[in-house]
């Protein structure tokens, strides 16, 4: 067992983990708080794979922007003892729980017994792609058009939740 | 640069200047927003007339082309042309467009910018589906101008409003469905040929319309009759016609029974017949007697209406059978009949619906029992009154008759056609015709003033210099066609002869090749 | 070059867990936050497909993502503000204002 | 000078449109006058000349045709399209109609201005009657069918808008609309009769057409005598020409409308539906004289429509009491003769007595216009008497023409109708039993006559004490003199040859007619005795009419009364025209209007296509309110359903 095989498993195992305990807290505070684990534990596995730069921004954006939105939000409504929405067990959510169990499955075997495609790249190309150099070089260069569109998502999201959270219109 | 190559771009798209100018009007400003509306209309019939003058009679190809790669991979262009038929009905629309909004200059006050829009991109829709020489830019078109007209009916409609515009929209969309259908099938049979790609290239497809075998011409036909024979409306597809007619407020019904209908028989002329000729040649009978029927049977509904606008309505159908079998006559007579017909139910009914709304919007009824002696309060509205009710019977020397009597000959001579009957029958329309339109103007303009009616204090007024310019305009035009029509016939010319000598060398060829196919069959 | 079967297994797992939040849970605000696990699951698939591929679209398909992510949870959130504000719930089966 | 023809045809148009346009600011009822006959009195004029330049020329070259522009084309330029152009042809037949037309309007024009006096609508009236000239003369002038056609129609037109000038009033068409119509019922009436000749009128132009390759008078009649007598077209050709005119001449079975047509204002009757207008389906049969020549089945039509009409008109107008109906009713039976004598043959005999009744029938309208301005508007006889006291001129000239319809010798009447009857019998395309026919009905023309001269102006006054008839202004009596003396002069262009005469009208319009009468072998005759006997004895019986009458209505009432009185049911079939009217509103009107509303509109539009589409509709939308309760609204489940959906499309996948 490498280490990295090491480190993979840890990681992936309190991922697994942690999305379990996401889906499955009542209270929303802790869901919020474990799925910041689980972002932190995916960063580590981009960095496993050379992303660092991803990497760095899973943090940044999600565990550090995100999410202390959604705490956020949760603290704003005064969500965290809210009991009264326990979860009973009923038909939709056997049905659901088979489905999702049968897609499990159903990855996994595609996973298993599909042909792995064969690597096309050496791993120091590998660690190269992964840099805020050259993911900063093609952003400004080939995929100059949507990043550019990516603003105008952000200005129009955050037009939209002015709008929506606005408490009249007037 | 030569302005002739973006002369009819320009007039396509000129309607939308005046929109965009309109967007920045504000909303209160009803006068300036009028203004503009009617000075843009105007600047799209200047344009028209452009195209008039510079239109060459003699050339029979399409003229001012103009083509620009749209979707490449498709080979779908903006490809636009004209031709004598298409140059014809695009002066017609910009003609009527102004008048309409003339015609009916106080009758809408609630959203009156939306309005004037609407009705300018409705002009626009329309010029740009007679330009049209690309299927897909000619479906885009078609489907745009749908839009406004819904609108229009929707919004600013009479009671029943609402049950009329979506009657005319599913009626209509039902139909241009199956045409897109048929559309990507013809593309795409392009594309199965030597050679050959996907294209919704006009011209190109008239060349490879040809190899189409005769059940897929058939099915083909069938779907783009369809679309057309709704939009005629053809009998028994009418039914939405009424309905859209009389809850559409003046200027949409002016406009609905100018131009829209002649979209349908536009579209015969310009697509069914040039690219499914054996399928047109095998169906001549079916069309032609839905034709006949249409013609007698909307005169004897006209006959027994009680609303104004209905029976204008029932007319149309009746005046648009005549329409038809003109075209399907397949003689040189017929379809210019056709085609002069089509001009002439524009301008005759057109002015009949600005003068139902004139006295709409004085008296707010159109029931013909609440009228009787209006001629005696409204002298000059009676004259106009009568000179239009005159064209629609087709009194010689008025439009109406230039092209009944095209279309009878043509009818008549037909060999196509292979009967007299149906010139016999559709001369029946001829007689009741004057049944209707007299039996209305007598209950309507003439006899004493009633008492007790809405007007019967002697408040009815006569209409105004504004109005008797929109009708004098039109009636100029009605007299004009009626004793010199040869202005506008040279200039379609070229269309009926096209399509003629296509027809006849179909024909010609006709036996031979089924006899081969019956041939093939028996291997 | 590390083998990414592993990645994309658990990328599945996460994306079923989060697949099950969503249909399972009736807080609206837990639902959202299994949408952003079954995102980043997907992120993570990107990233190992890059890494395999030698190819960095992937990754900054995950950068589109993410900013996409952030639009949604911007608007999301504030869709939540929203309903609360009108609702008083968040529970998910008392929200069915979509019916007919 | 006969290219000045256009001019006659286009002066009175430009009278219409300057009394159209601005006749309602011209406060002059003499200026207004002066350019509504002016124009008329121009063409007349013309005419005149040009017809003076045509006595001088060669009998054979007396044809000019003026050609104008391209009216309707296909303009594709293929030679076998149609191809009309507007076009003006005089020849002796033409001209003699445009002398007629152009004359008598003028005279009639001139009369109305005296009896249109003060109405309202002065200007109007003569801006149509400028307006029906223009398309009398297209009519007549035209040298094509279509252009004909388009005077057919305007004529037409123009019948409707003066019949229903009086658009405001009530008018007694009697029977089964008594008491509700107006005088635009009567107009609209007389439209739509028309129109259904019309569309037999254009039939035939299609048909012609399509067997000649043309419209044009000169191509179709030289297509025509290549032809052999009893050619299919040609019977089909004229069959349907007739249809055209039994419309428009008022012949069974379309006359209803001319009684009625009375509802417009005098001189109205008098130029258009007696002296021009109602000739002008004679004046077509004449034209197409070559046609018909080819057609021995439809002159049998003809004579035999003619006869019955002449006879069946005639019985009605025994018992009419509207001063105007019966004048209306003698019109139709007098048609009815000129038909007669059109379908044996006689196309030159049927055009002199059109001449003759043009003079004497306008006479007797402008004299009972006289009349009821008079006794300000009564139009009842029974409601008259001994007027000759009170209007001296008028009587006189009314009697005159009474004489001359009644066919006393040496009055206009006489030898044009003597003519026909003398063809009538001896024309192998007539009979005895025609000769009879129009025996009697002169014998009944001259009995009407009398009856309706004595009622109205001899014996006691039997109206009330507040009227005063007076006579008539200058305008109006001197178009009565001047017609009376037409009406006394005017046989003596057609005086046959068994009196000495050379029957200077056959000889004029001889060539015209020269080619049917070479077709049907029609030889010159000469004098026979049987003519003298015939002749004696029509006038024998005209007379025998005049003194029935005159014994009946003024020394022995009584035997009018119990005649009435014994047979009640032959009085009621004749005060009531024989019930056609009835007849036609029972079976034909009713019936399509009943089948229209009820079946066509109500029944198959409303019902069936509406029905089916709403219920599509409604299938629909039932099926939809049904299935729109899976729509739970909880996006959850829909969730589930989305992740089942996957499930099963990757196991499809996998096992595929």
């Amino acid at each position: 067992m490498t280490l990295e095989s090491v480190i993979f498993s840890v990681l992936a195992a309190s991922a697994v983990g942690s999305a379990l305990l996401v889906v499955t807290r009542r209270n929303p505070v802790m869901s919020a708080l474990y799925l910041i684990v689980n972002f932190f534990c995916l960063a580590g596995l981009y960095l496993t794979l050379h992303a660092q730069f991803i990497a760095i921004i899973q943090i940044l954006v999600y565990a550090g922007a995100i999410m202390v939105l959604f705490v956020f939000v949760i603290m704003l409504l005064n969500l965290g003892d809210e009991r009264k929405l326990s979860d009973g067990v009923s038909w939709k959510k056997i049905v659901a729980a088979g489905f999702c169990a049968a897609l499990l499955m159903e990855f996994v075997y595609i996973l298993i017994y599909s042909e792995p495609s064969p690597a096309v790249m050496s791993a120091s190309m590998a660690t190269e792609i992964g840099t805020v150099e050259y993911i900063g070089s093609q952003l400004f260069t080939k995929f100059l058009f949507p990043f550019e569109i990516t603003s105008l998502i952000l200005t129009a999201a955050i037009v939209g939740a002015i709008v929506l959270a606005k408490r009249k219109l007037d | 640069m030569n302005f002739d190559d973006y002369a009819l771009s320009a007039t396509i798209f000129a309607p939308l200047l005046g929109v965009l100018i309109l967007l920045f009007t504000p909303q209160g400003n009803a006068r300036a927003i009028k203004i503009i509306g009617f000075v843009f209309s105007v600047f799209v019939f200047v344009l028209s007339l452009y195209l008039f003058f510079r239109f060459d009679s003699e050339n029979p190809s399409f003229q001012f082309q103009q083509y620009t790669v749209w979707i490449s991979g498709l080979n779908i262009g903006y490809y636009v042309g004209i031709d004598g038929m298409a140059l014809l009905l695009i002066v017609l629309t910009a003609f009527l467009t102004p008048l309409a909004l003339l015609g009916t200059w106080n009758s809408v006050e609630h959203r009156l910018k939306e309005y004037t829009m609407m009705v300018l991109l409705l002009e626009l829709g329309m010029v740009g589906v007679f330009a049209a020489l690309d299927l897909f830019l000619f479906y885009v078109f078609w489907e745009a101008m749908l839009i406004p007209m819904y609108f229009i009916i929707g919004i600013w409609g009479g009671q029943d409003r609402v049950y009329a515009a979506v009657k005319f929209f599913l009626y209509t969309l039902f139909g241009s469905l199956l045409m897109l259908i048929a559309i990507l099938g013809l593309g795409f049979f392009a594309s199965t040929l030597q050679d050959g790609k996907f294209t919704t290239n006009l011209t190109t497809l008239y060349a490879v319309a040809q190899h189409l075998p005769l059940n897929l011409q058939l099915w083909m036909f069938s779907a783009f009759a369809l679309s057309f024979a709704i939009k005629v409306p053809l009998f028994p597809l009418h039914t939405w016609l009424p309905d859209a007619h009389v809850q559409a407020p003046t200027a949409g019904s002016v406009i609905l029974a100018g131009v829209l209908l002649k979209m349908g028989t536009y579209g015969f002329l310009r697509f069914c017949l040039p690219l499914f000729p054996e399928a047109s040649l095998r169906l001549i009978p079916v069309l032609s007697v839905l034709a006949v029927i249409g013609i007698i049977y909307g005169a004897l509904v006209a006959m027994v209406q009680t609303d104004i606008k209905k029976l204008v309505a029932y007319s149309s159908v009746s005046h648009l059978g005549f329409v038809v079998l003109g075209i399907f006559s397949m003689t040189e007579e017929g379809i210019q009949g056709a085609i002069i017909q089509m001009v002439n139910h524009g301008l005759s009914t057109g002015a009949l619906f600005l003068l139902v709304g004139m006295i709409y919007d004085r008296t707010h009824t159109r029931a013909i029992s609440d009228f009787g002696g209006v001629a005696k309060l409204m002298p000059v509205y009676a004259v106009f009154f009568l000179i239009i009710s005159l064209s629609s019977i087709g009194l010689p020397g008025l439009n109406g008759f230039v092209g009944e009597f095209l279309v009878l000959v043509g009818a008549f001579k037909s060999a196509f056609l292979g009967s007299y009957a149906y010139a016999a029958f559709a001369g029946v329309g001829v007689i009741l015709s004057a049944v209707y339109m007299l039996w209305m103007y007598q209950r309507v303009m003439l006899g004493p003033v009633r008492e007790g009616s809405l007007y019967g204090g002697h408040k009815l007024s006569d209409i105004s210099a504004r109005e008797i310019t929109a009708l004098g305009v039109i009636v100029v035009f009605v007299v004009w066609i009626g004793v010199y029509p040869g202005t506008f016939l040279k200039k379609s010319a070229w269309t009926a002869k096209t399509v003629v000598t296509l027809m006849e060398n179909v024909q010609r060829g006709f036996q031979p090749r089924y006899a081969e196919r019956a041939l093939h069959e028996d291997k | 070059m590390p083998d990414i079967q592993p990645y994309l297994i658990l990328s599945a797992t996460l994306f079923v867990i989060g697949a099950a939040g969503v249909v399972a849970r009736r807080n609206a605000i837990i639902v959202f936050m299994s949408i952003e696990l079954m995102l980043n699951s997907v992120n993570l698939s990107l990233v190992a497909f890059s890494a395999q591929l030698g190819d960095v679209t992937g990754q900054i398909l995950v950068f589109f993502v993410m900013t996409v992510a952030a639009a949604e949870a911007a608007i999301g959130l504030a869709i939540v503000i929203a309903l609360f504000r009108r609702k008083q719930t968040l529970n998910l089966d008392e929200i069915n204002i979509l019916k007919w | 000078m006969t290219s000045f023809a256009p001019y006659i045809v286009f002066l009175p148009f430009i009278g219409f449109l300057v009394l159209g346009l601005f006749g309602s600011r011209i406060k002059s009822e003499k200026l207004i006058g002066i350019i509504g006959s002016g124009v008329v009195g121009v063409s007349f004029a013309i005419a005149m000349a040009i017809f003076v330049q045509m006595v001088g020329e060669e009998p054979h070259a007396r044809k000019h045709v003026v050609e104008l522009f391209t009216w309707i084309s296909a303009f594709t330029g293929t030679a076998s399209s149609i191809h009309v152009v507007v076009a003006y042809q005089v020849d002796q037949l033409s001209i003699l109609m445009t002398l007629i037309v152009t004359g008598v309007g003028f005279l009639i024009h001139v009369y109305s201005i005296g009896y249109m006096h003060g109405d309202a609508g002065f200007w109007r009236f003569f801006a149509y009657l400028n307006l029906f000239i223009f398309a009398m003369l297209n009519l007549v002038l035209a040298d094509n069918f279509l252009l004909m056609f388009l005077g057919w129609e305007g004529v037409g037109l123009c019948s409707y808008l003066l019949i229903g000038f009086w658009y405001d009033r009530k008018f007694d068409v009697g029977g089964y609309a008594a008491g509700t119509a107006t005088t635009n019922d009567a107009a609209r009436k007389a439209f739509i009769v028309n129109r259904i000749g019309d569309f037999g009128f254009i039939l035939a132009m299609l048909l012609i057409f399509h067997t000649f390759g043309s419209l044009r008078f000169d191509s179709v009649f030289n297509g025509a005598e290549l032809m052999s007598i009893g050619n299919q077209a040609a019977f089909w050709i004229t069959l349907l020409l007739f249809v055209g005119a039994t419309g428009k001449s008022a012949q069974i079975p379309l006359f209803v409308w001319l009684p009625d047509a009375m509802a417009g204002p005098t001189p109205v009757s008098a130029l258009i539906h007696a002296a021009t207008m109602v000739t002008a389906g004679v004046y077509m049969v004449a034209r197409c004289s070559i046609l018909f020549a080819l057609a021995p089945t439809t002159l049998q039509v003809v004579a035999i429509i003619g006869a019955l009409t002449a006879i069946v008109a005639a019985s009605i107008g025994l018992v009419q009491n509207d001063i105007k109906k019966i004048l209306a009713y003698s019109t139709v039976s007098q048609l009815g003769y000129m038909f007669l004598a059109l379908g044996v043959a006689a196309f030159s005999a049927g055009i002199f007595h059109l001449t003759t009744h043009a003079f004497f029938k306008a006479l007797l309208f402008l004299g009972s216009g006289a009349v009821i301005h008079a006794m300000h508007d009564e139009q009842d006889i029974q409601k008259m008497g001994g007027l000759k006291k009170y209007l001296p001129t008028t009587y006189k000239t009314f009697l005159i023409g009474a004489i001359a319809i009644a066919g006393i010798f040496p009055f206009a009447g006489f030898f044009s109708k003597d003519e026909i009857l003398w063809k009538a019998f001896s024309s192998e395309h007539g009979s005895v039993v025609m000769w009879a026919i129009g025996v009697i009905g002169a014998g009944l023309t001259a009995f009407y006559m009398f009856r309706l001269v004595i009622l109205t102006f001899e014996g006691t006054f039997r109206f009330g004490e507040e009227v005063h008839p007076h006579e008539a202004p200058k305008t109006m009596t001197v178009p009565l003199i001047i017609l009376a003396f037409l009406s006394l002069v005017g046989g003596f262009i057609g005086v046959p040859k068994s009196f000495f005469g050379n029957n200077m009208i056959e000889h004029w319009l001889a060539p015209v007619f020269e080619p049917a009468s070479t077709k049907l072998l029609l030889i010159e005759e000469g004098v026979h005795a049987t003519e003298y006997v015939l002749m004696a004895l029509s006038l024998g019986i005209a007379a025998a009419g005049i003194y029935g009458a005159w014994k009946v209505y003024t020394k022995r009432p009584d035997i009018a009364e119990s005649l009435r009185n014994k047979y009640t049911k032959v009085y009621s079939l004749l005060l009531n025209k024989y019930f056609v009217d009835e007849v036609y509103d029972k079976t034909v009107v009713g019936p399509t209007v009943k089948l229209s509303e009820k079946l066509l509109w109500k029944g198959f539009d409303v019902a069936v296509i509406d029905g089916a589409l709403n219920g599509m509709a409604s299938l629909v939308s039932v099926t939809a309110l049904w299935f729109r309760k899976i729509q739970t609204g909880i996006a959850q489940t829909y969730a589930v359903v989305f992740v089942g959906g996957i499930v099963f499309v990757l196991a499809w996948l996998i096992l595929k």
